[in-house]
């Protein structure tokens, strides 16, 4: 097994997806330079510009024109560089690309991954540094995908490209340079959570960079004597409920973090399918997200905003010393 | 038009396609005025069918095309079962997208229709991705991608044609320009002009009588001849009227009075082709008789639609997508 | 009190704001000839073309520039004419309109009205008949608001027109007829619900048309001697969270309907509140809303996605049923 | 230039505004190279200070303007304090965004400057609508709004031309061209040319050279009065060059070999503004004098910023919106 990049492992899986498959190609700014996260590069060197194509600042353009070569049947990537410029393109995906198979009666598919890194990377404030993975798991037609780890880049970005669907792909732009070890031979399976770490105590569901966190969280509570079970849905559309229903069977406690907007964001859903199973738990299940408030350049207020490993730990704490009910 | 090259037998299979697409939509109107038949909002492109028939008749089968909320005639005309289409119209099982789109979303990828689109403008990047995808994969077809006057004033018409430009793409856009976007006069919403600013945009550009199916029809097969040969996009304007209403419920008190009765008086594409045909040769009983004929199909289609039954419920979990599909959902 | 249409009753606040403030104005597609629900008849003669201003098929530009007026000091009424199409200019709205007063340090304000009429209207199909509530109340800057009644949709417009944040006001295209007495001496209050109904068995939350569908449900469970109560939140952000904790304390059952995708809607995050809330439940809470499919225009299809006041009324006479936990 | 009615004076406010752009962007890029005290992406607009300079001479304080993520100079033209913009790109309190946006959010409204922007061409539609505003309230402000060639290729950029020409909007649109979006060559990513499109958009359009102060202060004076006089919208196509990367960090060896020296040599927009006020009379040493001043500034501005404290972390709830703030909230 090699050790790679969480970009890199992404690089490597379009790069043997687009040796396989003539069909298979990529779209997006400055992708002939290596793209702005430098995801891209040498790709052009080895598949030319027609295949990792640059394109305009038109991101409606982009992901309308990557749809259109998609019905007639190429199978594109598309990058939409940081996934706040994705809504230049909303109307393109949402009104478009996610419904075009169902309207249309079958006759259309839209097998493309749109990648959009996501999430805060230092002092980009507002306008870069958005994670809205639930506004996607809320719209039919999409298959929602958050990587947390170079594996899963690698093989979840296998899994996307192989899609008949379209593939709402989240990098989290803070983990680019993650390295981590690949197995090139596994691919991923959407609706497939990964066990990050198994405990009896508490479940800690996440995804994304959080679900790193959660993982050191986990760590921390295991120095003083609380198991926590972390599971990393990596995909949220769909989302591996049975795995984490089992889990809070077992630990009787819940808490879900993850980076967006507390308010309306996935946690709530993962929260209430908890509440609606019935599963008894012993405290009061437990959401962690950023407040409604908005990202800032400076980093003592972005930080505000940051679930931290300390919250999730703390949270966890409070449960477990909470009366079961 | 004049009777010099009129090639008689070409201008009559026009009429009848044109006799078509009108006797589809006064039969669908009719459907939904008299009996509700029709479920949802219908464009009618009455007053506009030499549009799509002049430009189609010059594609391939294979070649594709992409269309508005008004998109009956370019569907006919690319070849689509109107029993199909008018299924679709009534929501019913057979409909050409199984009842799930109705007319503002039809479609019919088996001739090469990409679909109608609910969203102004939303077409135009589409068909030149469509196009994008025809050149990536070393093909030879042509995409024609039609849409209104109100569609330049969205960004997609200036990113599409950019793309388009850019990216050498074997697609012809064409304007078809009614003067209206629903209740409002285009022009008054408009600075500049659109087949000026598909020029500024790089593309070659054609205005043309978007009446005057003969010249259309001429023009177009030169257009996309030369598309199929340079792999370089171009654009059309066509210049033309909306004879009825915005949907086929809308008065259209908006407009100017006398307006549209003069339209109808001297620019239907259809009384104009009669008229050729007739100095051609043709009588009116042969006329009427292509009428009473599209008339006649019409009629049937819209009994087979009546009779198809309504969708299977399950298909409402279908086409959905194959990666967590609802079908597999409890709910 | 004069009874009046839902789209009345905001038309005659719009007016009124009009005539009492020379900054506000309306712009969008077709408004010169009375809006294509006809919410704006009437209205360019009294207030002429500036005021009731047509657009070009422009979203992003109507969205975009009536932001930037609104920051030199007008306050805007964005006709988005279908919620739909609202989708082209969701940059606009969230990246710049949400965001720009707290990016600059509070330097700016968005006042501004933003109407997107929602929800299914018969054989619509999947491009009109969206509703996307949840992603707004996702979103920090922004006030979300979906009132059921001719009554709110008249005092909420006013509480809209009067706030100085951008308020995306979500009214709904099935009940533009709906007639109700409307008293034009109320303001509507963001964050307060509406009791529509009092009982002690079951709380039913709801909003928008769908509000008015669970009252019909109270109607027919009260006929079987179950009293529900139903409250209708009206506006998502802020929300009442007092009021359905407080419900559901006294009843010990939840039932939260909606027409938007139940997944990752904002059902979901009215579950997980009272879920986090630790109140006791004698039954697990239900959420009802649109399995994740797309919106047909064959009416038998398009049914299937709707919630129905029989649904809601079954879902509490299971809870009734159930054995207390 | 020549030096034909050359106005000294003026030609030497005009250089020491440019040296004050240019000694916050070094001064802000040492800081960021050197000490990582700019905590994020900044965008230098060095080699592009004529735009910003000529333009903004002719507006009054209450003029609007907006601009894009290149936005240090515009700011700092408009008249805000260099020092509240560099507490800004050290995120700290006393920031003119109060340390919540950063370089590429900056703002002045204060001044008129309302706001730099994140989404490339978002600002157009924006700009429109500021002017907008301006003749619904009935004043007679003038809005400029900067981009780069890049923008051109959004759709934001034909619905905010379009806008500001159905409704005679007083704006004045630039374009700062400098060849490059980030690491892509504008042309390759363009169809037709930007000024084409402006005027197939219905506007005025004048081209020039963006690297001229002179012309281009003579020119932006005339536009701008007669834009405030007609209230018609109008286009500026501005040729400058960008002589840094796309950030700071970005080395640009996406660019031909010598060509950023050769329009280092040739055609610096400072260079040029100190030869020719040498040729008027002025000495090196004078010139070398409002280059040390304009650095003392900066550094100076530095140092305040250095030593301002981080915003106060309760702010994080403050500006987000009234009702429903999230201060209220309890997390
Ligand atoms: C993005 C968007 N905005 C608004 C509408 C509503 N709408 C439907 S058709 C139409 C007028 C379109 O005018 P034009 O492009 O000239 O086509 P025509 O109807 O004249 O064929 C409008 C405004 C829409 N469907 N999509
Ligand atoms: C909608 C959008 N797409 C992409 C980007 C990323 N981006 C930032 S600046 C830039 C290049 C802009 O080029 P241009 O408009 O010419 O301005 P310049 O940087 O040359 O001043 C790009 C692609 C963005 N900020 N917004
Ligand atoms: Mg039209
Ligand atoms: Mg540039």
């Amino acid at each position: 097994m090699a050790v790679m990049s969480y970009a890199d492992a992404a690089k490597l899986a379009v790069a043997e997806a687009m040796r396989e498959d003539d069909r298979v190609w990529c779209v997006g700014e400055d992708l002939g330079r290596g793209g702005v996260f430098k995801q891209y590069t040498g790709l052009v060197e080895e598949f030319g510009p027609k295949r990792i194509s640059d394109a305009p600042i038109s991101e409606a353009a982009i992901m309308g024109a990557a749809f259109g070569a998609a019905m007639v049947g190429t199978r594109p990537i598309v990058e939409m560089r940081f996934a706040d410029f994705a809504l230049c393109a909303t109307d393109e995906l949402v009104n478009q690309i996610a419904k075009a198979r169902f309207m249309f009666g079958g006759q259309s598919r839209a097998p493309m991954v749109i990648r959009k890194p996501m999430g805060m990377w230092r002092s980009s404030a507002a306008q870069h540094s958005q994670s809205l993975e639930g506004w996607y798991a809320h719209i039919p037609g999409l298959v929602v995908c958050c990587p947390a780890t170079p594996q899963d880049n690698y093989a979840m970005m296998r899994a996307a490209i192989a899609c008949d669907d379209p593939v709402v792909y989240l990098e989290h732009k803070n983990i680019w340079a993650l390295e981590g070890e690949v197995d090139t031979s596994l691919r991923g399976e959407f609706g497939k959570a990964r066990l990050r770490r198994s405990g009896g105590d508490v479940t800690i569901v996440s995804w994304s960079d959080t679900a790193n966190v959660a993982e050191a969280a986990a760590g921390a509570l295991a120095d003083r004597g609380i198991a926590a079970e972390v599971i990393d849905l990596i995909s949220l559309w769909p989302w591996d409920k049975r795995a984490v229903l089992d889990s809070v069977r077992k630990t009787g406690r819940l808490i879900v973090a993850h980076e967006a907007v507390a308010v309306g964001g996935f946690g709530a859903e993962v929260v209430a399918t908890v509440a609606q199973s019935g599963a008894r738990l012993s405290a009061p299940p437990v959401r962690l997200g950023a407040p409604r408030s908005l990202v800032s350049y400076a980093p003592n207020l972005e930080d505000k905003l940051r679930v931290t490993a300390a919250m999730i730990a703390e949270a966890a704490d409070k449960m477990m010393e909470a009366e079961p009910a | 038009m004049s009777l010099r090259n009129f090639d008689t037998r070409a201008g009559l299979a026009r009429l009848i396609l044109m006799e078509r697409i009108r006797a589809f939509e006064e039969t669908a109107r009719r459907a939904a005025v008299e009996e509700g038949l029709v479920l949802g909002a219908i464009h009618l492109s009455i007053g506009q069918e030499a549009v799509a028939v002049g430009l189609i008749e010059s594609l391939r089968r294979d070649d594709y095309i992409t269309s508005t909320h008004r998109g009956h005639g370019h569907t006919l005309a690319k070849g689509a079962d109107p029993q199909a289409m008018m299924k679709e119209l009534l929501g019913r099982a057979g409909g050409c997208c199984g009842g799930k789109g109705g007319s503002m979303h039809i479609a019919d990828f088996g001739v090469g229709m990409l679909g109608a689109n609910g969203v102004v403008s939303a077409n135009i990047t589409i068909a030149a991705g469509a196009a994008h995808g025809v050149k990536l994969l070393g093909g030879d077809q042509v995409v024609v991608c039609f849409f209104g006057d109100g569609a330049a004033n969205r960004g997609p018409f200036l990113e599409g044609l950019n793309w388009a430009g850019v990216f050498d793409l074997p697609i012809l856009f064409v304007c078809e320009d009614n003067r209206y976007s629903a209740s409002t006069l285009t022009a008054a919403m408009t600075s500049g002009n659109v087949a000026g600013r598909a020029r500024a945009l790089g593309l070659r550009v054609t205005e043309i009588d978007g009446n005057d199916v003969e010249e259309l029809a001429q023009v177009a097969a030169e257009i996309t001849a030369r598309i199929r040969e340079t792999g370089q996009p171009e654009f059309l304007h066509a210049l033309t009227y909306r004879l009825d209403g915005h949907t086929y419920f809308d008065p259209a008190t908006y407009r100017p009075e006398g307006e549209a009765e003069r339209m109808r008086a001297e620019r239907d594409p259809i009384a104009r082709q009669r008229e050729l045909l007739f100095e051609a040769g043709l009588s009116v009983a042969e006329l009427n008789t292509v009428r009473e004929a599209a008339r006649d199909e019409m009629a049937a289609a819209l009994e087979a639609a009546r009779a198809a039954p309504w969708p299977d419920e399950a298909s409402v979990f279908d086409d959905v997508q194959d990666v967590g599909s609802p079908a597999m959902e409890a709910f």
